[in-house]
């Protein structure tokens, strides 16, 4: 019966890595800027992780399959070396290899978060509500209008709570509920929630920025492929989570500013 | 069972370790649930010093700390007297511990009752958990949240006192368990000992220059 | 009060007298016109002072075995220290603040 | 005089009345026992909300038969609404967390076999213990009720990220007594476990028996008091946090809520606070609280392969070093759950270093059992197999932490399914295994009878193969991008991935069903069973010196005096390859690590 284990256990790690490395499922395809950095972290720990994965579970079903049972006239022994040997093995390749993956890893976060968004970014505000997002884009000036909670109801598709009568700021906002982006544009993104946690997550864009309710959080990316993609909640918000979803359009400058003049005209 | 019964035959057996700490078990676990308790204000604390950074109104109302400081020094001298009446269990003095352990616990009282008073004053002025005539409604929640928890382990500390010094007048209890509830005291008492600062003298009005 | 009671408690009455002079202190410091990080700072070394001196004397800890105030005291600093993450968000929470005027 | 002080504590006589003996007792064989039934209840709870959940996730629009039976509302035509689907995730991971994996590895086995293993007649603090599983009992009784109060259980998850849990009706189905339900029961269960702790570590420390030196501890003493360290510093920040929350709940208070937020169109009146205050809170009780579900599984692990192996661990000092190298770093990694939660980016990868850093002591961990099996004269049996089926699963999930460790690769895989199948690895299936082994290896002490070994290797079998279709594919799901806490899967890139979730859903109801012959097995060897002999293992810890089961003071009046390490095996004495610990015998092979 230990050789059979041995034997399901080489079988089940070898099943568990044939889709990895047949690659049937996988991230979305990137379409951002620093999106590569994070994919080769992603396949080289996929590496590392993948060799540690199998060559222990090999090891474990090797033993399980040559020392079990009584043997009689075999006398029981000590794994050559003992303990020091395999703590030293350990603590040097293994810390070696996590400590390899940690510092590469760094310069990916980096590139995101402790980069500042170019001076020509354009900037867009992102709102996550339950249970949608509305974006929102300054117009002509250049500047966002001044939000105020008392006014924000989705009753009366005021969604970003702006005063439009009072504030000349306001007046060329334009709020809509898909985003659409430049392709190649640098792009500050501003996020608030106007209730719960939420989370602001592009697969695609290689993005993942919870909403932190009373916070104003920035990010910035930049697409780099025209096309459709899905933003997604990830942060649990309630009953319609699974339902919190807008999509992104990755356009041509031309393109872009077409739909912005469409989406200023429904204002 | 002897010595010899132990390293009978070839083999010697370890002696009986003595236990590491060499402290009995009931104050041992008393003194586990002092780290436990620690972390419990630790994290209570924490949500008001965090709630107080990240604003930046934040109110510092308290004119007059008289009836904290007389607070203070009570809960002091309590902590003395506690220590007088663990001395005299110790030396065997029954008449005496029980006499001091009484006076700790009317201090306690005295504390209990007092610290009720800061909140009557509190809530006459318009503290509550929600509104406070100074600005963010945070100031109210933790101070209640804070002091109230350590309001908790002040009355409980006091009938254990009275529980302890009463068994231990009829003899149920002995030196060792006046010791126990003595750590539990002079442990309030230090909860105190930074509440006075944390949350009353760091909301204090600074006098006008 | 017998001698073997008095016995001892001279030590007590040192350290609680070092106590109230301490929190006299902090009740003065309290009064002076210090904003911020100095306030907190000031108030938090008498508190640790305090600390010390109550839980080695009041408590008697100074007076257990030392393995054991070792465990006493090393775990609680370092579960204490662990505790300090917090700080970095409560920044945070000032610098992104969200406030009425949506940033430009 | 200081002797006394300490031993005098855990002597009392033998209960007489019916209620002392099984109801409020105050043996810890049976405390440890009422846990182990409390987590047997709780798991089938969990596992049967489980099933529910992967139905739905598969067969979104299919009607299960008696679903309206768990909700007069969250059913209607026995077809989820998507607020049920969560308030049952919800409360499948809350049952399972709590209640199965702390109790069962913790609490049941713990009080059970601590005083044994130590050579004590009981715990330090009977009364104590006993109101340690009463305590639990009502939060676990407190839990339940909330399937039944209001609009249901809360539907925030088990992490009850403020402000969806702090503000609430208003924020959706079972978010207001739902809530407040949920917080205050594990608030009790913090309690609860806290008395526990207060009972492990005296006893380890003060009731040793003669000869019984620390590092003569047997391997689970050491894992339950490590566990117990850091449940005594956790658990006691969770539960301050827990009524804060509820403070803010019922009396709009605003610790965790900021200000102007508007739900359904109605401006709250919360002013201030922060959810990330208690996403620290809630992660600084969180990260030990995994660990403290999976160290003495560990524990139990080592113990059932050693008993199993004839030879002992390379390094016994190694193993306890490394375990306690696990709860030092459990409080140094926390952050590491909220990567992108908005944190400060600067912490993620203050975090990330140290959470990369629990890898080397649990490869140290995991080759020291594989390196010791070297050479080894393996014995097959239910609770062995249950073991290497632990290593085995414990690496699985042990190689997908090099993923979740770094904050980069977190932004693909956060709150994905690749984190469910991380945590479903390590701490619940790997857990669950070691519950299984210690379950099979202890039970003829626990209840005087033997496990049909048969049943037991079938049971092995089945569940080995089922958890490994139910949690693999996992990683694939969430490579794929797949969210996890979806009630179903509208977004256009997730439509593919629905025949996975359908093959998961189908290895989950095998799975689920194949626990039925553990259950069968379990209820009938305890009634039907073959008498246990004193020692069926050929065991060297105290345990296996005493009656199956135990008397009422443990060892029948005798004080145990204890002459070796815990596991003398592959020796050479009178009993045959192993030696018991409290056999004054020499023999040749026998050593005492140095």
């Amino acid at each position: 019966m230990a050789k059979l284990l041995a034997v399901t256990i080489v079988v089940i790690a070898i099943l568990s890595a044939i889709p990895i490395i047949r690659n049937t499922w996988h991230p979305l395809p990137d379409v951002s800027a620093h999106g590569q950095a994070i994919d080769d972290q992603l396949s080289e720990t996929m590496w590392e992780a993948g060799i540690s994965f199998l060559a222990s579970q090999i090891i474990l079903a090797w033993f399980i399959w040559r020392y079990s049972g009584n043997r009689p006239g075999e006398k029981t022994k000590t794994f050559p070396g003992g303990a020091t040997g395999l703590v030293a093995a350990a603590v040097i390749l293994v810390g070696v290899e996590v400590f390899a993956l940690g510092i590469f890893g760094v310069k990916a976060w980096a590139n995101i978060y402790f980069t500042p968004p170019g001076a020509d970014a354009m900037p867009v505000q992102v709102q996550a509500g339950q249970f949608a997002f509305y974006f929102r884009y300054t117009g002509p000036d250049g500047t966002f209008g001044a939000i105020h909670p008392e006014m924000l109801s989705e009753a009366n598709q005021n969604f970003y709570g702006i005063d439009t009568d009072h504030d000349s700021d306001a007046k060329d906002d334009i709020v809509t509920a898909e985003m659409a982006v430049p392709v190649n544009r640098e792009i500050r993104l501003l996020m608030h929630s106007k209730d719960v946690s939420h989370s602001f997550y592009v697969p695609a864009l290689r993005i993942h920025q919870d909403f932190v309710p009373g916070l104003d959080l920035q990010i910035h990316f930049t697409a780099t492929k025209v096309g459709r993609y899905e933003i997604v909640c990830s942060q649990l918000c309630g009953l319609g989570h699974y339902n919190m979803k807008a999509y992104l359009s990755v356009l041509s400058q031309d393109d872009f500013d077409a739909w912005l003049k469409k989406q200023a005209a429904l204002q | 069972m002897s010595e010899a019964h132990v390293t009978m035959g070839a083999h010697t057996a370890a002696p009986m370790e003595a236990p590491p700490f060499a402290i009995p078990s009931k104050k041992l676990a008393m003194w586990l649930f002092v780290m436990a308790d620690v972390m419990t204000f630790a994290a209570c604390v924490a949500a008001y010093a965090f709630t107080r950074n990240a604003t930046p109104d934040w109110p510092r109302p308290f004119h007059s700390v008289t009836a904290v400081a007389v607070m203070t020094v009570i809960m002091l001298t309590s902590g003395l007297t506690m220590l007088i009446a663990l001395g005299a269990a110790k030396a065997g003095d029954k008449a005496g511990a029980f006499r001091w352990m009484m006076i700790t616990a009317v201090a306690g009282i005295i504390f209990t009752l007092l610290h009720i008073r800061d909140w009557m004053g509190m809530i006459d002025q318009g503290v509550g958990l929600l509104h406070n005539p100074w600005g963010t409604a945070a100031f109210g929640a933790s101070f209640y949240a804070i002091t109230g928890f350590s309001l908790l382990h002040i009355s409980i500390g006091t009938i254990a006192l009275i529980i302890v010094a009463i068994r231990y007048q009829g003899g149920r209890y002995n030196a060792d368990d006046i010791e126990i509830v003595s750590i539990f005291w002079q442990f309030v008492g230090l909860v105190w000992l930074f509440i006075v600062p944390v949350v009353y003298l760091m909301n204090q009005t600074p006098a006008a220059r | 009060m017998t001698t073997a009671e008095r016995h001892g408690i001279g030590k007590y009455v040192a350290v609680y007298i070092c106590l109230l002079v301490i929190t006299a202190l902090q009740f003065v410091i309290g009064y002076q016109n210090i904003q911020g990080t100095q306030l907190v700072v000031r108030m938090l070394t008498f508190a640790i002072i305090e600390t010390l001196l109550v839980v080695l004397f009041f408590m008697n800890l100074g007076s257990e075995k030392p393995v054991f105030v070792k465990f006493v005291v090393y775990f609680m600093l370092f579960v204490l220290a662990t505790m300090n993450y917090i700080w970095t968000d409560s920044f945070r929470l000032l610098l992104f603040r969200l406030t009425k005027v949506g940033p430009s | 005089m200081h002797d006394t002080s300490t031993h005098a504590a855990a002597h009392h006589g033998p209960p007489t009345s019916f209620i002392r003996k099984h109801v409020f007792s105050l043996d810890h064989k049976v405390i440890g026992k009422q846990y182990y039934g409390l987590g047997l209840v709780a798991v089938i709870i969990g596992m049967v909300l489980s099933w529910v959940m992967r139905i739905h996730l598969a067969w979104t629009a299919y009607p299960i038969p008696g679903l309206h039976l768990l909700s007069g509302t969250g059913a209607p035509g026995n077809v989820m609404t998507p607020e049920f689907y969560l308030q049952v995730m919800t409360m499948h991971a809350t049952f399972m967390v709590f209640f199965v994996l702390t109790v069962v590895p913790f609490a049941a086995f713990g009080n059970f076999f601590l005083p044994i293993h130590t050579g004590a007649e009981d715990m330090p603090f009977p009364h104590f213990n006993m109101m340690s599983f009463w305590t639990t009992f009502v939060a676990f009784c407190v839990m339940l009720l909330s399937f039944f109060v209001g609009d249901g259980p809360t539907l925030g998850g088990w992490t009850q990220y403020a402000p969806l849990s702090a503000v609430g009706a208003v924020a959706g189905p079972g978010q207001g007594s739902g809530v407040i339900i949920w917080a205050t029961s594990i608030a009790i269960f913090c309690v609860g476990q806290l008395f526990g702790a207060l009972n492990f570590i005296p006893n380890v420390l003060d009731l040793r028996c003669k000869g019984m030196s620390m590092w003569r501890l047997p391997m689970p003493t050491w894992a339950w008091f490590i566990t117990s360290c850091m449940g005594l510093t956790s658990f006691s920040v969770l539960m301050p946090a827990c009524i804060l929350l509820i403070l803010d709940h019922v009396a709009g208070t605003s610790f965790f809520v900021a200000s102007n937020l508007v739900i359904n169109d109605q401006l709250q009146p919360h002013s201030g606070g922060s959810t990330l205050l208690w996403q620290h809170l809630f992660w600084f009780f969180g990260h030990p609280e995994v660990y403290i579900a999976i160290v003495p599984g560990m524990g139990i692990v080592s113990h059932v392969l050693i008993t199993n192996m004839r030879k002992p661990m390379l390094s016994h000092r190694v193993l306890v070093y490394s375990m306690g190298a696990l709860a030092v770093l459990s409080y140094m990694v926390y952050g590491h759950h909220m990567f992108v939660s908005g944190m400060n980016p600067f912490s993620s990868l203050v975090f990330s270093f140290p959470t990369l850093l629990i890898t080397i002591p649990s490869t140290v961990i995991v080759l020291v059992w594989i390196g010791s099996l070297y050479g080894a004269k393996l014995r097959i049996n239910a609770a062995s197999l249950f073991a290497l089926g632990f290593i085995s699963m414990f690496i699985t999930g042990g190689v997908s932490g090099f993923f979740l460790a770094q904050p980069s690769i977190q932004i693909l895989l956060h709150a994905t399914y690749f984190v469910v199948a991380h945590f479903h690895f390590t701490m619940a299936i790997a857990a669950l295994f070691g519950i299984f082994s210690g379950t099979y290896f202890w039970f003829p002490k626990m209840w005087g009878r033997m496990m049909n070994d048969n049943l037991g290797k079938l049971h092995f079998w089945l569940t080995f193969i089922g958890v490994y279709a139910i949690f693999m594919p996992m990683h694939y799901l969430g490579l794929a991008g797949n969210v996890r806490r979806y009630q179903a899967f509208v977004v256009d890139y997730m439509q593919p991935l629905v025949g996975v979730h359908q093959f998961i859903t189908i290895a989950a109801l095998f799975t689920g069903a194949v626990q039925l012959i553990f259950i069968y097995n379990f209820i009938h060897s305890r009634f039907w069973g073959e008498p246990a002999p004193e020692n069926p293992w050929q065991g060297t810890s105290l345990e296996w010196s005493v009656p199956s089961p135990p008397p009422h003071d443990n060892f029948g009046g005798k004080h145990p005096v204890v002459y070796h390490d815990p596991y003398q095996y592959g020796v050479q004495s009178s009993t045959g390859d192993y030696l018991m610990q409290d056999s004054p015998e020499q023999v040749k092979g026998a050593q005492d690590e140095p």
